[in-house]
């Protein structure tokens, strides 16, 4: 009885996140790839991804967001959005520029610097997406 | 009296910075060191946007159509030239740092609060007394 | 001037909140002050045109920090002792330090100084606004600053952020949960403090 | 026209900050947190009527966003005093 | 793409993506192998530097082919060029010692995250070193701290988490105020590359915001140097901190700090500004020679092997610090040749105290009795170190000391070359006690022996290359020497860039027209 | 001949010591002999070489920027180091027989410092400047040090402690900024005929420069520093009777002559009369110890206190800044030497066949242990400087020296010295000769006494001394040939001084 009046009480939190949540993301991936022309970018990105898959283990417990996205994923993901930057730089140089430069990813100067500025955003906003998820479920881990 | 003026925004920021850094220094209890450490931080991060103002200045967001197409791209420098003759913008650089600085910041107090579930796993205290009291009892 | 009513005002917000921060005793309401306070600064970042960082204080300032920092206190006591002397030295160190900024700020160049040497300087400042648009086609100055101009930086922010997050796994990783099935629950509860330093022990064994 | 709202605005948030400082309960300091927070989206929204720059809204939504979280998480951890704990399972109650 | 012109790059990029990269393997072994790599790579591309930059020849290379002030160069001179490769050395002998050193010490599944902490510290400290920009500067050294953070609370008992995060407070109190330096150094001069800093400090208006970003830049390095006052952290963080880590972080971590401390005053403010107008050798000096005075002592009165170095690195810092003060070139490359020595002899010494630590389990001065009989080779090798760090002949110590009394007596300051000498009395009898209690004292357990044996050789090899170092360089001190006063010669050389004449500063200024 | 040579004999010996070990204990004493013969050979070839005005250099080493390690040949240098070489070759038979007999532990070990010992005093000897001759003297400090800790004992470590304090102290706190400040002061640390310190550099400087010199050299034990010397007592015999005579303190003292020569120079040295102050010092040092050694009745511990007296007459030697002085000075070195070997040697067979080391229990030994007492004799009066024994040339070229520079008053002090010399050593011969044996009780009394040799076990003289048949109780063959060997070298310098002075006189003084 008093199981399903915590049940009741929780509802209108659990049916709201899961209304939100999609659109939180959303506005992530608009915050990542409109950088460019307004404020964000990939770390703000980020940060609201995360903020989706926090707000999902606020309600619903971290146990169950775990299940979304595996602590072994975010791992790799971490790694990854770092080697993305990383190899972006190195790839300007084994195309002939110095580390990080964008000019010569591409035939012409601009898109090269178009393509460099994605990619480098994107790492930033994988890595920092998967470091506060895995700070969210480091810190949040059930005590009990 | 100008001057005065002028500079109250550091002044403040820099009383805000002292805060920070006192509760840091002062302060025994670990968390509290780390709050402490945010507003230090967060008062620097102040400082710098605030020497990056221009007065009558707006963000740094170009105003006015910038064509992304790669085609028209020299097209949009000169579009983009045109603009900044009538808009003044604020220094866009403190804010690429104070970014970084933030997230160097958050860094920093992620692995503080880490170290600080651990100590109190360990120590059953957040207390820098407490710890210091414990250290001397049984030093390692 | 509404700009300026605007910062004073909130810069006043500020102090309120350092003020309660410090003396609060209980860490809980330091946390939510923490909020606000990072919640104003990001407003008056945006009144300072800095709106890539007031979103990211907001997000991080506001959000993810106190995220963490309740996260923390949920492990832990959250009121805080009370302290027995007040910490003079650390109080006179502080004001020394602060009057010695104060004198550094006397000859700086003026709040909004449009020809103030970081405003005007011709290679950075001056460069990033009337040429990176050309140069990377983004028109957000900040962006193409922050992954362009000064990409290597945002590299090692990023590698700071990863370092952050491999701390915080290899501090509270797997392990950690095991300590919490087979130890008892209420380590936070100092009088179990001899219990806390056996767990010492056997983290050396329990590999 | 905007700088009324904003003065207007400054003194409610001042009322809030005031509550969220004095508590005397925790609600009263969420309460405050959460209206301060309210009131800074639509601070940030005036304000950027007022420099004619309305596109960064985009920052105020991100306010509400955290704002919501915030307050979700504060009112979490004050009542099961832990994050992450999945609210209706058994072994929390 | 000429591989020589992406040396400096890929100095920082080599360890930077081998830490990602140990994260995805999540093995212990493999992420080893990849930080010994990592490190052997870095340390031929520093030594290819050292190589490049020692007849003065400076590097610069401009990151995303930006030039220089807009964008973000790398600033290599034969200054950093050696720090470079003390740095990427020690980490290299450190690690092939850390193969069996961290095995103990380290949780079996926590390696993985142990090395790429390793990496990341080695990404963050060579970063440091290398870049030509202020504000990149206070960014590696952010990644370095971290990751030290994270190296120093893996420490075996309970206690390095507490001095982990002391180090954390004093080190983001250090971090927080190089950051106030860099800020207001930005707002006088409206720069953040350190070559144009210099060049447009001596036309900056605004003296008191230089004075101020001098003095915070002191302070936050000094925090983070260890330089006495300021240097509380080091000796928990060294002690509790797994022995391997020390070694490596002795080695380097402070070294890195006095490196941009050498560089912000010779280089960036100048001389005349820094020792001049700030009279720095009145503050600084004395502060050094308290330090290696007073730290002697406390080495004197410690119970733990780990502890005593710790206060003697202390001490051995003050050293540097003194001859830096002299600002002679014979006293700057006795500062320089020291940092190269004392890293070496220091990390020996450590890694000779983790050989006893990883067989004892602890390090307790008092119950080392026995240790010459059960693990004579290590106990050779902390005797040897030792003497190097007294400063006996044929050891590089020697040569360092010899060259700071010469400095200190050349420039007449008889009393801080009698006190110099007095420190180093102290050392021997801080390091004569250690000893006499491995050869002659008893052991302290029931049975009256050492049930213990000689550490395994994975660690005694590296430790004793180090050794053969340290004399090598004792012998031949020529080699370090040159390099050396190349370096005291370009730092002496003063501002990295001409000054600017004031009238084109405003002539380029071309805001709010 | 390369003096570099001279390194390796004591070096190159050391991995046959180690090879043959304990096990094949013949075999190694062997190779050191062999390896001392070879040693005294290249010595001699540099004496060759010396003697015919030639010196003789090696390469040098670049170590830090000017300065350079370097070995070259020099008169005093070749001197000190014959001296050194021919006693490792006595001072190793010896010690079979002292080793053994007394079951000595490590005795590997200790052959193998001994020869580092060796190697450091040659390259000490060849010094060619003052760099070399410090990492020579560090060198010398370090590898002796285990050897005055031989036994392990607490009274070993305590006097172990001792030495290595007072030597590292003084060295690295006085000897070490004295080089370094002489190298700012002239940019050389090279010996050179005349000195390198010119009069221009003040009288007040040279005055602290000598009293860094004279103290921060330990090895020359001038008071204060000279605890080390008795404490250094607990070795072996043999260890002892390096320190004493061969290696340690004739190092110090040698290193003295050297600096005074080729530092400071001669003219400099007697212009300024920088040194006076310090020969105060030194003669207070003569006397002083003379009286403390008339104290002591262990019989090491006087000999100990009679060296430190005899050193600081090199000292003032040294000091006086005269070139007789120092040629005496230079002698005196040798002639000592073989006396105060000849000492030690015999108080090590006093110990080893009789157990006795205090002098009270000396009486009637003469009976008992005949050669040991004669060779005593003539030990003491080189040391006091009686016909026929060769300590008379030295001390009388220091008188000479002494009215060359107008020092009076030392030559009452030498005088009175020698009179106590007699009074403390010669006394120790006549109660063996003439005093009667005395009870047989006092052989209950050694252990008691004896607290400086931990292995000093009953050893059943019986069984190994082969002179028992003539009712003499002496030493081991071998220890007792060494002995026989020195005593009559003490000798034979009186009567043929000559070589000696032969290669003093190709010192050039300016």
């Amino acid at each position: 009885m008093m199981r399903k009046y915590q049940r009741q009480r929780h509802r209108v939190l659990q049916i709201v996140t899961k209304l939100l949540t999609p659109f939180v993301l959303l506005f992530a991936l608009y915050v990542q790839f409109h950088g460019d022309y307004g404020p964000g970018g990939g770390f703000q990105a980020g940060v609201i991804f995360a903020a989706a898959f926090i707000i999902h283990g606020l309600i619903f417990g971290v146990d169950k967001t775990r299940l979304v996205l595996s602590p072994g994923v975010i791992r790799v993901l971490m790694a990854f959005g770092v080697l993305l930057y990383a190899l972006t730089g190195v790839a300007g140089m084994l195309l002939g520029g110095n580390f990080l430069d964008y000019n010569v990813l591409a035939p012409s100067a601009l898109s090269g610097q178009h393509w460099g500025i994605f990619a480098v955003e994107l790492g930033v906003g994988i890595t920092v997406t998967s470091v506060m998820i895995s700070l969210f479920y480091s810190f949040a881990s059930s005590r009990r | 009296m100008l001057n005065f003026l002028a500079l109250y925004n550091y002044w403040v920021v820099i009383v805000l910075m002292m805060a920070g850094l006192y509760i840091m220094i002062a302060r025994h209890n670990l968390v509290k060191k780390l709050i402490g450490l945010s507003i230090f931080q967060t008062s620097i991060f102040y400082l710098y946007i605030s020497m990056g103002k221009v007065s009558g200045g707006t963000a740094p967001i170009l105003i006015g159509k910038i064509s992304h197409e790669k085609e028209k791209a020299g097209s949009a420098t000169s579009a983009a030239a045109e603009q900044i003759t009538t808009v003044v913008y604020s220094n866009p650089l403190p804010h690429v740092l104070i970014l970084t600085a933030i997230v160097v910041g958050v860094a920093t107090t992620a692995v503080g609060l880490a170290l600080i579930v651990r100590i109190n796993e360990e120590y059953g205290s957040i207390e820098e007394d407490d710890i210091r009291a414990m250290e001397q009892r049984d030093p390692v | 001037m509404i700009e300026q009513l605007l910062i004073v005002v909130l810069l006043t917000f500020l102090v309120v909140c350092t003020i309660g921060i410090i003396y609060l005793r209980d860490l809980l309401a330091a946390v939510i002050l923490l909020g606000i306070y990072s919640l104003t600064a990001a407003g008056i970042f945006v009144v300072m045109d800095a709106v890539d960082v007031a979103f990211t204080e907001a997000a991080v300032g506001a959000g993810i920090s106190t995220i963490l920092l309740l996260g923390c206190l949920s492990h832990t006591e959250h009121v805080q002792k009370p302290q027995r002397h007040n910490n003079y030295w650390a109080l006179g160190m502080v004001s020394v330090t602060g009057i010695l900024l104060i004198y550094g700020t006397l000859d700086m160049p003026r709040y909004g100084e449009a020809l103030s040497p970081a405003n005007s300087h011709p290679d950075l400042a001056q460069r990033f606004i009337n040429e990176s648009a050309g140069e990377t086609g983004v028109p957000n100055i900040v962006t193409s600053v922050l992954a362009s101009y000064r990409g290597y930086d945002t590299l090692g922010e990023t590698v700071v952020v990863f370092s952050a997050g491999i701390a915080v796994l290899a501090l509270l990783g797997r392990k950690r949960r095991r300590v919490d099935d087979d130890e008892n629950e209420d380590v936070t509860n100092p009088e179990l403090a001899s219990s806390a330093s056996d767990k010492s022990d056997d983290r050396g064994t329990n590999v | 026209m905007f700088g009324v709202v904003i003065i207007a605005l400054l003194i409610t948030m001042a009322m809030a900050i005031s509550r969220a400082l004095l508590g005397p309960t925790i609600y009263d300091r969420i309460l405050g947190v959460n209206s301060f927070g309210t009131k800074t989206v639509l601070l940030i929204a005036a304000y950027g009527f007022l420099t004619g720059r309305p596109e960064f809204l985009d920052i105020a939504i991100v306010y509400a966003l955290i704002n919501f979280i915030g307050t979700v998480a504060v009112l979490k951890f004050f009542e099961y005093h832990d994050l992450g704990s999945g609210a209706y399972q058994e072994d929390d109650y | 793409m000429n591989f020589f012109d992406q040396v400096p790059a890929l100095q920082i990029a080599v360890p930077l993506i081998g830490a990602p990269v140990c994260v995805l393997l999540r093995n212990g072994r493999a992420a080893w192998a990849v930080t010994q790599f990592c490190s052997v790579i870095c340390t031929l591309l520093s030594c290819m530097l050292v190589a490049a930059t020692r007849d003065g020849t400076v590097i610069r290379y401009e990151l995303g082919s930006w030039s220089a002030p807009s964008g973000i160069e790398y600033y290599v001179d034969i200054v950093n060029a050696s720090v470079l490769l003390v740095v990427s050395f020690i980490s290299a002998i450190v690690c092939l010692y850390a193969y069996r050193g961290a095995e103990k010490e380290i949780q079996q599944d926590k390696h993985y995250l142990f090395y790429t902490g390793w990496l990341l510290c080695i990404t963050g400290l060579l970063g440091i070193v290398i870049t030509g920009d202020a504000f990149n500067a206070f960014v590696f050294l952010e990644i370095s701290s971290l990751a030290t953070y994270l190296l120093i609370s893996l420490g075996p008992d309970r206690n390095s988490l507490t001095a982990a995060f002391r180090y954390l407070i004093m080190g983001s109190i250090g971090a927080s105020f190089i950051l106030i330096g860099v800020g207001f150094l930005f707002a006088a001069t409206g720069s953040l590359n350190m070559a144009d800093i210099s060049a447009r400090i001596p036309i900056a208006d605004s003296p008191r915001t230089v004075l101020v970003a001098f003095s915070f830049l002191t302070v936050g390095l000094m925090i983070k140097a260890a330089i006495f006052p300021l240097h509380a952290w080091l000796a928990n963080a060294y002690h509790y901190a797994p022995v391997t880590v020390t070694a490596l972080l002795s080695g380097t971590a402070t070294k890195v700090s006095l490196y941009l401390l050498l560089r912000f005053f010779f280089n960036v403010f100048g001389i005349q500004f820094s020792f001049g107008q700030m009279l720095l050798n009145y503050v600084l000096l004395p502060a050094a020679i308290a330090g290696f005075v007073l730290m002697s002592v406390v080495a004197l009165y410690q119970s733990d092997l780990r502890r005593m170095l710790a206060y003697s690195s202390v001490a051995q810092i003050g050293y540097i610090v003194a001859g830096i003060c002299l600002v002679s070139p014979l006293g700057i490359s006795a500062g320089i040749v020291h940092i190269i020595n004392h890293a070496l002899i220091k990390s020996a010494l450590f890694m000779a105290t983790g050989c006893i630590v990883y067989r004892l389990g602890h390090a307790h001065i008092q119950s080392l009795g026995g240790m010459a009989k059960q693990m004579p080779i290590t106990t050779a090798a902390f005797i040897a170190s030792g003497l190097s760090l007294i400063g006996v002949p044929l050891t590089a110590g020697f040569i360092s000391k010899f060259n700071l009394i010469a400095a200190m007596l050349e420039q007449g300051w008889w009393i801080g070359a009698a006190l110099i000498l007095a420190s180093s009395l102290m050392a021997t009898l801080y390091i004569g006690r250690v000893v006499e209690i491995m050869i002659f004292r008893k052991p302290r357990t029931s049975t009256g022996t050492l049930e213990v044996n000689e550490a395994p050789m994975q660690m005694l090899i590296p430790l004793w290359l180090l050794i053969a170092l340290s004399i090598v360089f004792g012998i031949f001190g020529n080699e370090t020497l040159s390099i050396a006063s190349a370096g005291a010669e370009r730092l002496l050389t003063g501002p990295l860039a001409p000054a600017l004449v004031p009238e084109s500063a405003y002539l380029s200024t071309g805001a709010g027209q | 001949m390369n003096p570099l040579w001279t390194l390796l004999p004591p070096l190159a010996v050391i991995p046959f010591i180690l090879f043959f070990g304990e096990k094949r204990r013949n075999l190694r004493e062997l190779s050191i002999i062999v390896a001392g013969f070879v040693l005294l050979f290249i010595n001699n070839r540099i004496y060759n070489d010396v003697v015919q005005g030639a010196s003789p250099e090696s390469g040098s080493l670049a170590m830090m920027g000017e300065l350079s390690m370097k070995l070259s040949a020099e008169p005093i240098g070749n001197l000190f180091a014959l001296l050194a070489s021919f006693l490792w070759v006595i001072t190793t038979v010896y010690s079979i027989g002292y080793m053994r007999s007394h079951k000595e532990i490590n005795q590997t070990r200790f052959y193998i410092c001994f020869a580092i010992a060796i190697a450091a005093v040659m390259s000490a000897a060849y010094a060619d400047n003052l760099l070399t001759l410090f990492i020579a003297y560090e060198a010398l400090t370090l590898s002796t040090l285990p050897l005055v800790t031989h036994a392990g004992t607490d009274a070993a470590r305590q006097g172990g402690k001792t030495y290595i304090r007072l030597l590292m102290g003084t060295s690295i706190g006085l000897l070490m900024p004295a080089v370094i400040w002489t190298f700012v002061l002239t940019g050389t640390t090279d010996f050179e005929a005349g000195g390198i310190l010119g009069p221009e550099i003040g009288t007040t400087t040279l005055a602290i420069l000598a009293g860094l010199y004279v103290f921060g050299i330990g090895k020359a034990a001038i008071m204060p520093f000279h605890r080390w010397l008795p404490a250094a007592m607990v070795a072996p015999t043999p260890v002892s009777a390096l320190l004493h005579a061969v290696a340690v303190v004739k190092t110090g003292v040698f290193a003295l002559l050297k600096i005074a020569t080729y530092t400071f120079g001669v003219d400099t040295l007697a212009a300024s009369g920088a040194g006076e102050w310090i020969l105060w010092i030194a003669t207070f040092t003569v006397l002083a110890s003379s009286l403390i050694a008339f104290t002591k009745d262990n019989l090491k511990a006087r000999l100990a206190y009679s060296t430190v007296s005899q050193l600081s007459y090199i000292i003032i030697a040294a000091l006086l800044a005269s070139s007789t002085a120092i040629t005496g000075g230079a002698m005196h070195i040798v002639m000592h030497g073989f006396a105060k070997i000849t000492l030690f040697f015999c108080a090590g067979a006093i110990l080893v066949a009789a157990h006795k080391t205090l002098i009270s229990e000396l009486d009637g030994l003469g009976k008992t242990m005949p050669i040991t007492m004669v060779a005593f004799t003539i030990g003491s009066l080189g040391i006091i400087g009686l016909p026929p024994a060769s300590g008379l040339w030295s001390k009388l070229m220091i008188a000479q020296g002494t009215l060359d520079n107008g020092y009076i008053w030392i030559i009452a002090v030498l005088m009175l010295s020698t009179l106590l010399n007699i009074g403390y050593l010669l006394v120790i011969p006549l109660r063996a000769f003439f005093k009667p044996l005395p009870a047989p009780q006092s052989e209950d009394n050694h252990h008691s006494h004896d607290s400086t040799h931990a292995s000093d076990e009953s050893y059943d003289l019986l069984s190994s001394n082969s002179m028992q048949a003539a009712g003499w109780q002496e030493a081991p063959a071998p220890s007792l040939w060494a002995i026989v060997m020195t005593s009559s070298v003490v000798i034979l310098l009186f009567f043929y001084p000559a070589p000696l002075v032969e290669l003093l006189e190709q010192v050039q003084w300016r």
